[in-house]
């Protein structure tokens, strides 16, 4: 296990070193620099600036210290907000934004997977296609248009939540809700293909000629097997909530990086920018780690073990 | 029940398939006998019938299928009239199965400990402790070493002829009054068979249960069976005792599945092979199923199903050949020799039989 | 058992000549011959939600595609004075088609107000510059199809020929391909999306660039997976111990073995790549104008939801249905091709 | 019958092949096996799933690059073929016939096609209407007919599908076939037309085979001579009847003991004998010893002589 | 681990989110008690670096929580803030202002020495300020800038405590409209030692003098709260206790949130300012800005006929734009100068200057000109780009902008729209052939605008250059400097000048359209600068 680990962890640090190596080169190609009106300022004056973001070296030094800094969690200074440390600010907002995203992950899977498990059991059927409908649904409508409508509907006509902005678990239960729809549509078609393939296993007939009852059958034996290779998915998913959250945030008012990464993109803030791919990419990293070793405990096919075997 | 025996009667069943290219008519009117304590073997090719008929013994019939006819009478009841409820409270203590691939039939992400206590715990009420340690019981009994050490491994940490015993051991925690096995030793190496095989009768005489065993390989059935019966194309072509049925065949099918497996004394230059493939079941052919493939096949063979021709009191044919207007044939010659020494070893018998009727007339003279 | 049977008549207990015999079993196969594609569309002809999703589809694409001929008006001629007209059907009398308008408490018609000429309809109402909006979703369907089609196509190519390579190659080479598609998988793509139309300068050319750099992974993964498990099959070893070469087994045996895979695939794949391009439009870094793809009208309408609802609900449902249909049919083909849903 | 007499068509010598080499998980697959194949027989490589013996012939026919030892076929060492042209002789010289009607057949090609394959790589038909002639005559050879040739495998039979395969590995008129358990996922009434169209082949085209197969009586019918493996090794060779008649290495006996016989009588008395694989693994140096005339059995020199004593034995009892 | 229970709890989970939907939330909170307003922001507040903070609601933020020497009232009016009293030389170059006592919100007086700490850290390069050159006036600025010059020696002086000595480097009849922007507020220099890089970066790490103190911003949230501030010498006179802010980037969710009560004041975006108009809570902001296009005479000469520049200008019909398609509040630009902006004798600068016919829109004529304009250049068609920012209005004005030009025969534009700051930095490396660009008034003056085109500006990025234009600006800065009346009407030619010359195409004055609810009273706004002044706002009812 440790030596597995070991050897994650090490890829792990190689492919964040990546990252952040492309991020830096690309943000490099682009033009933009910190200043607003460069032409009004002296040479001096835009020295200082460019020494303050480290601009004045030549390329690769600043390659070499933005690594260094980066492993450190030090990204730089932002554009936008001039005397603040793009990982003072990733740190300040990336709460709601791991809040949102994390119920949105769990009401998500545990309804997707409700939802899939009984349109596999009732294969065919009108339940069937209903869950099926809701979970096309679920990928078709863009989250920005739930958004808007939730927003609408729920939050103003209704009033039963808060429109928008931060304050409290009720502030996050829209966009809750229209983060949570994609996951939910993924894990819930996921699970259905599971379940219907383990529904059709030899092991699901033998379950069956031991006498059980469908629902113990499906209880002890399908749900869990089918559970396992769900926990495959959450990468991806999680990837589905992170891109969602930019516009959620954007539309809820949620001070979280996602609508931050959009702004940045939008005034061209390079380090906020960077600094929050690298935080995007390590979260992603993270969430694939801990799916891999919890697939490994949960699987016992295929228990992490020291590699000798 | 017709007879007290019997602890299985199927009569009459019939099964078809419904698929996108029409019905297909997977078992054509089949009747058959289980006794008490015996095994009977069904034989046949792959599509010949012989898994769904054990699927309709178990209420586990395909989506598709649909049950057009028949019965199947065990303690008194039509199995085929069942609830589902009522058929689990019968799966997994009165009728058990053991399925072909022991590598998919356990479930992965269960320890076998308690895939072997789950029916106690689902049958009996047991409590999982009282009913993992029956299990290890039943693991001992079919031969799992190191039974405490491995009750709490997973099914990928066994080999394939381990995980069958455990899956017959699943299948017997209950001692039930029937064991279906569906070709459990198809997919193992001849070393492996032979011990599963062994295991097999070993523990049908320890449990006193009656098997019906499902094979397309005659050499396990002559091992195995007490009773033979012999499909083809969705019918029962042949049924008699495993003697019967390998010494003295009658029907050109069975001589045909004899034939042409080699022994490990055939020495001919070509082995007697059956011709062309199985009908199609979408479409039955008219008359004898088998015609089309039967050297022997008489004409009315392409229109008349034959009915079935009785033997003996325990060996049955259908075969116009056994009709008393038609030409007599000669069996293939290593049918004849099966004869012969079955012939011979009745002899035998009888004449053992013989002896020890005068020993024993003699005692009871000297006696007397 | 039951020996009831009709006496047969005499004669026909006679061997059946060897001839005829001959005629008895020819091997002939009776069913009708059916390559597996039509097998395939003969299982998918089954599935009506796929076929009614095929039938949309091809609708919206020849409406789309061919907007340029019907289309009731230019998608991009301005006329600011009928800015923001509701839609107007002739004949349908029912709110929301009618040319009327909620302005504050009270129903107006708009099309009166706007002094627009009777008999003048725009039957999804015109947008903020007084452009027709059916024409405008026609116009972005459009768009929003070449994107998504043109992203495919790369898609299509580099993560098949990338999977093939590296499942075929397998050991060391493979494991050097599956490191970089982890890398590359190991940033959100939208993120990486966004960066390169950053550098790229926004525009098509840019959205289909980057959609395509960043949507071959999984494409690539799926066929490696499947090519992994095809080059052992032994229809490829026996071409092998043909001695075919590489290329054409590749293109002989591996593809259309793939091609089940690769056409599901792609039926999920055009619609994210048109569900990027609509978040992208949201963001703010889409088409720039006057081109128009569903994303960016959406984007629009959805600005003034509240007053001009039809603005993003006729884009809205057009994109929900293209997403809808295509994953309708993706699900049909995927069964279609699926051996093991043989009834 | 002497060894000069009979030429030899192919010499493995020292094959091993292992895969993931160097790796935690690392499978010797073949362990340093040696056999020859003489002109025109029939080899018979038995044994069970995961003996190495289907990776041993796909080893022979290059399908893997062997981790080491020789491969000589018709004089020539396989791995050694550098020109095109060579390699692309050795392809026509070496067919094999593979175990899964399912999987060995192209479910996108039709059956001409399939069978035509080799014509073309080989460019062997000069125009259209000699490729059609030429699937035809494969396809009546096999015993299909020609309007078989416009269909896909799905629609026929496995048995049908495993002649369709016999058919493509003729097509570019192979001296030597190797047999992948050819039959063994047939139906037993399949598998006789099967195994006697192999043999009318092999009468017919002179070809000699090495036939793998775990059904024992169904090798010992079609071998001339047999070779047993285990675990990557090969434990006993010698002639069919001998090694059945004769079995010396305790695994063969083994192997024998459990085969099923389609006789109750046979069976009612039938005495297993059971095998202890890790007697092989007690470390001792063993290599393929000929105890009697043409009969190898693998042996530590310190059981030469139990296993000869045990041939005589056997000598005596039978025949 | 156990995946039943697992289930078990997410079944639960499920369970209670939809049972708090349910309930719902309809908590509506007593604002009017609080004496609170809340104000919809667009966007974050990122500094409150007096002398770094470069955006409007930076500035907005500190024009209400810190007070310079005057400050604005309504109509650009200027009112004695800190100082009690000033005085001018003669020639217009020396400043005294008389300061009163008061303190920071830490209980430090607010002394002269603060008033010059503030601007040499400001003017000195290793601040690095943004604005240092609105402190080019003042004696030595320029030279301190650009590091020939130690920051000392700029012309500030405490002459004592309470008294603020300016010396100019010439006469600048604006000076005092600019001392009144937050730039050039007073700096409490333990303070930003006290914190240094910290200083300004959160509520606490920075020291008041305004009618409100900040709290609850940590530099990067999307709500901040100014409270009053008890230290204020006017402390009195402020009646709300505070204003709240919040960041809302989507202005459909804004509205909403006014809708609900969530909101006191917020920003229309055009449709909803459509929707808004007659309703009693809309107030129409003008903002002292001009939108124009600059055309690149350097990339493409046929800019440098006058014909073709007047061609572009004719083509587009501003009043359809501005009440159509923007249709926002803004006006259709009478000139390059805003209105409502500078007044003589009360006469605004923009109708004095206004000449009908130099901005307004002739199809004829423009196709007419252009058609010359080709013919002289020798070309028959041109393809041109035109750059604009990536915002709403930026995109819809190119889209408008498109369709028009492109009724000139043979032209054809194609759009771009890209992020501010690249845009900004393509109209500099004049990498654009015609770029739509806004400037904002810095203090409320015409020179603001007109010197962006006098010779050697380096914002004049179309570089469309003429002599007598020059020599009327300079005219206006140098020699008729300190002499209202002649300066004023420089100002005026200059503007009449450029706009016949369309050495800029004027399009649009931006306003904002907002809504305040009517229970809010009282709040200042001025077109320029920091705009927002809530010290007098208060609540009724």
């Amino acid at each position: 296990m440790a030596k597995y680990l070991a050897k994650r962890i090490f890829y792990l640090l190689l492919t964040l070193f990546i990252v952040i190596t492309i991020t830096f080169f690309l943000m490099k190609l682009l033009p933009g620099t910190p200043l607003t009106n460069q032409a009004k300022l002296s040479k001096s004056e835009i020295a200082v600036i460019y020494q303050q973001y480290g601009l004045d070296k030549p390329v690769w030094q600043q390659y070499l210290s933005y690594v260094w800094n980066a492993l450190h969690g030090d990204f730089g200074t932002s554009f936008q907000f001039s005397d603040q440390s793009v990982s003072y600010l990733i740190g300040s907002r990336i709460g709601p934004s791991l809040q949102i995203g994390l119920q949105a992950m769990v009401v998500g899977v545990l309804a997707g997977i409700t939802i899939g498990a009984i349109g596999a059991v009732r294969q065919n059927t009108w339940v069937d296609t209903t869950t099926t409908v809701i979970s096309i649904l679920g990928i078709s409508i863009p989250s920005f248009v739930l958004a808007v409508l939730l927003q609408y509907f729920l939050g103003f006509k209704l009033q039963w939540f808060p429109i928008a902005n931060w304050g409290g678990f009720m502030y996050t239960i829209l966009p809750t809700l229209a983060l949570a729809a994609s996951p939910l549509a993924e894990s819930a078609r996921f699970m259905r293909t599971e379940m219907v393939d383990v529904l059709n296993s030899d092991y699901i007939e033998l379950a069956k000629a031991k006498g059980m009852s469908k629902a113990k059958v499906i209880y002890h034996h399908a749900l869990r097997n089918s559970l396992i290779p769900l926990i495959t998915v959450v990468g991806p998913l999680a990837v589905g909530i992170m891109t969602g959250s930019m516009v959620v945030e954007n539309i809820f008012s949620i001070p979280g990086i996602g609508e931050q990464f959009v702004k940045s993109v939008l005034t061209n803030d390079y380090p906020t920018i960077m600094g929050l791919t690298i935080v995007y990419s390590v979260m992603l990293m993270v969430v694939l780690l801990i799916t891999d070793i919890i697939y490994g405990i949960v699987d016992p096919r295929i228990r992490i073990t020291g590699g000798s075997n | 029940m017709e007879n007290q025996d019997n602890v299985l009667e199927v009569r009459n069943l019939e099964i078809n398939f419904d698929t996108f290219a029409g019905t297909v008519k997977a078992i054509r009117n089949v009747s058959f006998d289980l006794k008490k304590g015996e095994t009977l073997a069904i034989v046949g090719e792959s599509g010949s019938g012989k898994s769904v008929t054990t699927r309709a013994i178990m209420g586990l019939l395909a989506r598709n299928a649909k049950v057009a006819n028949g019965t199947i009478e065990y303690q008194d009841r039509d199995l085929l009239q069942l609830s589902e409820r009522d058929m689990e409270q019968i799966r997994g203590v009165d009728i058990a199965e053991i399925f072909q691939d022991p590598m998919t039939s356990l479930d992965p992400t269960m320890k076998i400990g308690r895939q072997i206590a789950e029916p106690l715990m689902i049958h009996k009420n047991m409590k999982k402790d009282q009913a993992e340690a029956e299990a290890l019981k039943m693991m001992k009994l079919v031969g799992i070493t190191n039974a405490e050490d491995r009750i709490n491994d997973y099914p990928h940490q066994f080999s394939g002829g381990m995980r069958q015993r455990i899956v017959i051991a699943i299948a017997l925690i209950n001692y039930p009054d029937i064991l279906i096995a569906d070709e459990p030793t198809t997919a193992l190496d001849v070393t492996i068979q032979a011990q599963i095989l062994h295991l097999m009768k070993e523990l049908q005489t320890k449990i006193n249960t009656s098997i019906i065993f499902i094979t397309h390989d005659l050499g396990v059935v002559a091992g195995m069976a007490d009773r033979v019966a012999v499909m083809y194309a969705g019918q029962i072509v042949e049924y008699g005792t495993v003697d019967e049925i390998f010494y003295d065949p009658k029907h050109p099918y069975t001589w045909g599945l004899l034939n042409s497996m080699p022994t490990l004394d055939t020495k001919e230059n070509t082995l007697p092979s059956i011709p062309g493939t199985p009908p199609d079941l979408l479409e039955p052919p008219v008359g004898d199923a088998f015609a089309a493939r039967n050297q022997y096949a008489l004409k009315i063979d392409t229109q008349k199903q034959p009915p079935f021709f009785k033997v003996s009191d325990t060996h049955s044919a259908a075969t116009w050949l056994l009709d008393p207007r038609a030409p007599k044939v000669t069996p293939p010659a290593t049918i004849l020799e099966r004869q012969k020494k079955y012939a011979a070893m009745h002899e035998k018998a009888v004449a053992e039989a013989k002896r020890a009727e005068q020993e024993q007339h003699r005692s009871g003279e000297e006696e007397g | 058992m039951a020996d009831n049977i009709k006496q047969p008549v005499d004669d026909s207990f006679e061997p059946v000549p060897l001839n005829e015999k001959q005629k008895l079993d020819d091997e002939k196969i009776a069913a009708p011959s059916l390559t597996f594609t039509q097998d395939a569309w003969r299982r998918l002809k089954r599935n009506k939600s796929a076929m009614i999703s095929m039938i949309i589809l091809l609708v919206l694409f020849v409406m789309a595609f061919s907007s340029s001929f019907i289309e009731p008006h230019d998608p991009n001629a301005q006329d600011p004075s009928y800015a923001n007209l509701p839609a107007k059907i002739p004949g349908v009398g029912i709110p929301g088609f009618n040319g009327t308008l909620k302005q504050g408490d009270v129903r107006v018609d708009a099309y009166a107000q706007a002094g627009v000429k009777p008999g003048t309809y725009y039957v999804m109402g015109t947008d903020y510059l007084g452009r027709d909006l059916f024409s405008r979703v026609l116009y972005g369907t459009r768009i929003s199809l070449t994107i998504a089609l043109v992203a495919t196509f790369f898609d299509l190519t580099i993560g098949v020929a990338y999977g093939m390579i590296s499942g075929w190659k397998g050991g060391r080479v493979d494991n050097l391909m599956q490191r970089i598609i982890e890398i590359i998988m190991s940033i959100p793509s939208l993120v990486v999306i966004i960066l390169l139309i950053l550098i790229l300068k926004p525009g098509m050319a840019s959205i289909i660039i980057a959609i395509a750099l960043t949507s071959w992974t999984n494409m690539a993964r799926l066929v490696r997976a499947e090519t992994l498990e095809l080059k052992n099959q032994e229809f490829v070893l026996a071409a092998r111990t043909l001695g075919e070469s590489p290329i054409k087994i590749a293109f002989k045996h591996l593809l259309p073995n793939l091609s089940s895979v690769i056409i599901i695939n792609t039926m999920f794949t055009i619609p994210s790549a048109i569900f990027f391009e609509a978040l992208l439009s949201y963001i703010g870094i889409g088409i720039s104008s006057p081109q128009a793809s569903l994303g960016t009208l959406l984007n629009d309408g959805q600005k003034n939801f509240q007053f001009l609802p039809y603005q993003m609900w006729f884009p809205a449902v057009v994109l929900s249905l293209i997403m809808i249909c295509f994953n309708l049919f993706g699900d049909g083909l995927r069964d279609a091709f699926d051996p093991r849903s043989k009834e | 019958m002497t060894d000069n007499q009979r030429e030899k068509l192919l010499e493995v010598k020292h094959l091993k092949q292992y895969f993931n080499v160097g790796k935690a998980d690392e499978v010797k697959a073949v362990d340093d096996i040696s056999f020859d194949i003489y002109k025109g027989e029939t080899f018979g490589l038995v044994g069970e799933s995961g003996s190495g013996k289907t990776t041993t012939g796909r080893a022979i026919i290059h399908l893997y690059e062997p981790t080491a030892g020789e491969i000589i076929f018709d004089g020539r060492d396989e791995s050694k073929l550098k020109s095109k042209q060579d390699r692309q002789t050795f392809r026509r010289q070496m067919q094999m016939i593979f175990q899964d009607p399912y999987a060995s057949l192209n479910p996108r090609m039709t059956v001409k096609d399939i069978v035509a394959e080799g014509i073309d790589i080989n460019h062997l038909a000069k125009d259209k209407a000699e490729r059609d002639q030429m699937v035809a005559d494969l396809l009546e050879t096999v015993g299909l007919n020609k309007d078989h040739a416009s269909r896909y495998p799905h629609e026929f039979s496995g048995g049908q599908r495993q002649r369709i395969g016999i058919a493509r590995a003729l097509a570019v008129d192979p001296s030597f076939v190797i047999c992948d358990e050819p039959i063994s996922a047939l139906d037993v009434s399949i598998q006789a037309q099967v195994v006697n169209l192999l043999k009318d082949l092999q009468r017919e085209k002179g070809l000699t085979y090495l036939f793998i197969a775990h059904d024992l009586s169904m090798v010992k019918y079609i071998s001339d001579r047999i070779g047993v493996m285990h675990y990557g090794r090969m434990l006993e060779i010698a002639d069919a009847d001998e090694i059945y008649a004769h079995p010396l290495h305790d695994y063969t006996r083994s192997l024998l003991s459990a085969v099923p016989v389609p006789d109750p009588e046979f069976e009612r008395t039938r005495q297993e004998i059971p095998y202890d694989g890790s007697a092989e693994n007690d470390g001792k140096e063993r290599t393929l010893v000929e105890i009697a005339p043409h009969h190898f059995v693998r042996a530590a020199p310190d059981e030469i002589e139990m296993y000869q004593k045990r041939a005589e034995e056997a000598a005596l009892t039978h025949s | 681990m156990n995946l039943h229970s697992s289930w078990k709890l997410g079944t639960v989970a499920l369970a209670s989110v939809a049972l708090l939907a349910a309930c719902g939330s309809k908590a509506a909170d007593n604002k009017a008690k609080d004496k609170t307003i809340n104000v919809a922001e667009a966007s974050n507040l990122p500094s409150m670096d007096i002398s770094k903070a470069t955006d409007v609601v930076s500035g907005k933020t500190l024009n209400n929580t810190n007070e310079g020497l005057l400050k604005f009232g309504k109509n650009s009016s200027l009112h004695p803030a800190v100082a009690k009293s000033w005085t001018v030389s003669k020639d217009g170059k020396t400043y005294t202002y008389k300061l009163r006592q008061s303190k920071w919100s830490n209980g430090d007086p607010v002394t002269a020495q603060d008033f010059v700490y503030s601007w040499r850290r400001t003017v000195s390069p290793k601040t690095a300020s943004q604005y240092a050159y609105l402190f080019d006036s003042i004696e030595n600025a320029k030279s301190i800038s650009s590091g020939k010059m130690a920051p000392s020696t700029l012309g500030i002086k405490a002459l004592d405590k309470y008294t603020v000595q300016v010396k100019l480097a010439h006469a600048q009849s604006y000076f005092n409209e600019l001392v009144a922007n937050p730039e050039f507020y007073p700096q409490n220099q333990r303070v930003v030692e006290k914190y240094g890089k910290q200083y300004g970066t959160t509520s606490s790490a920075m020291v008041y003098n305004g009618p409100f103190k900040l709290t609850g911003w940590t530099g990067t949230n999307d709500t901040w709260t100014m409270v009053k501030n008890k230290s204020y010498w006017n402390a009195k006179s402020v009646k709300l206790n505070k204003v709240k802010f919040w960041t809302v980037k989507d202005n459909q969710t804004a509205l909403s949130q006014y809708q609900t009560g969530k909101l006191d004041t917020m920003t229309l975006s055009s449709t909803q300012v459509k929707q808004y108009k007659n309703n009693p809570d809309y107030v129409l902001r003008p903002t002292a800005s001009t939108f124009y296009i600059e055309m690149n005479e350097k990339k493409d000469p046929i800019f440098k006929n006058v014909k073709a520049r007047q061609a572009i200008s004719a083509a587009i019909d501003r009043d359809q734009f501005v009440n159509k398609v923007l249709a926002d509040g803004s006006t259709a630009a009478k000139g390059l100068v805003p209105t409502k902006m500078q007044y003589q004798d009360g006469k605004d600068f923009a109708s004095v200057a206004y000449q009908s016919g130099t901005v307004s829109y002739d199809l004829t004529k423009a196709k007419k000109l252009w058609q010359e304009a080709l013919k002289e250049s020798g070309q028959s068609s041109l393809s041109l780009n035109l750059l604009s920012d990536d915002t709403p209005a930026g995109k819809l004005t190119t889209e408008f902008l498109q369709d028009q030009l492109q009724k000139l025969p043979g032209l054809k534009i194609t759009n771009q729209n890209l992020p501010f700051k690249t845009r900004l930095a393509r109209s500099e490396e004049g990498n654009f052939d015609l770029v739509v660009t806004a400037w904002g008034a810095d203090y409320p003056d015409a020179s603001s605008f007109l010197d962006l085109f006098a010779k050697g500006n380096s914002l004049n990025n179309g570089k469309w250059s003429n002599s007598e234009y020059d020599d009327l600006v300079n005219k206006a800065d140098v020699t008729d400097a300190t002499d209202k009346k002649a300066r004023f009407n420089d100002m005026v030619q200059a503007d009449q000048l450029i706009n016949q010359q369309a050495g800029v195409v004027p399009l649009y004055q931006q306003a904002n359209g907002q809504l305040v609810k009517s229970n809010v009273k009282g709040i200042i706004y001025f077109p320029t600068g920091a705009q927002w002044d809530y010290s007098q706002a208060y609540l009724t009812k």
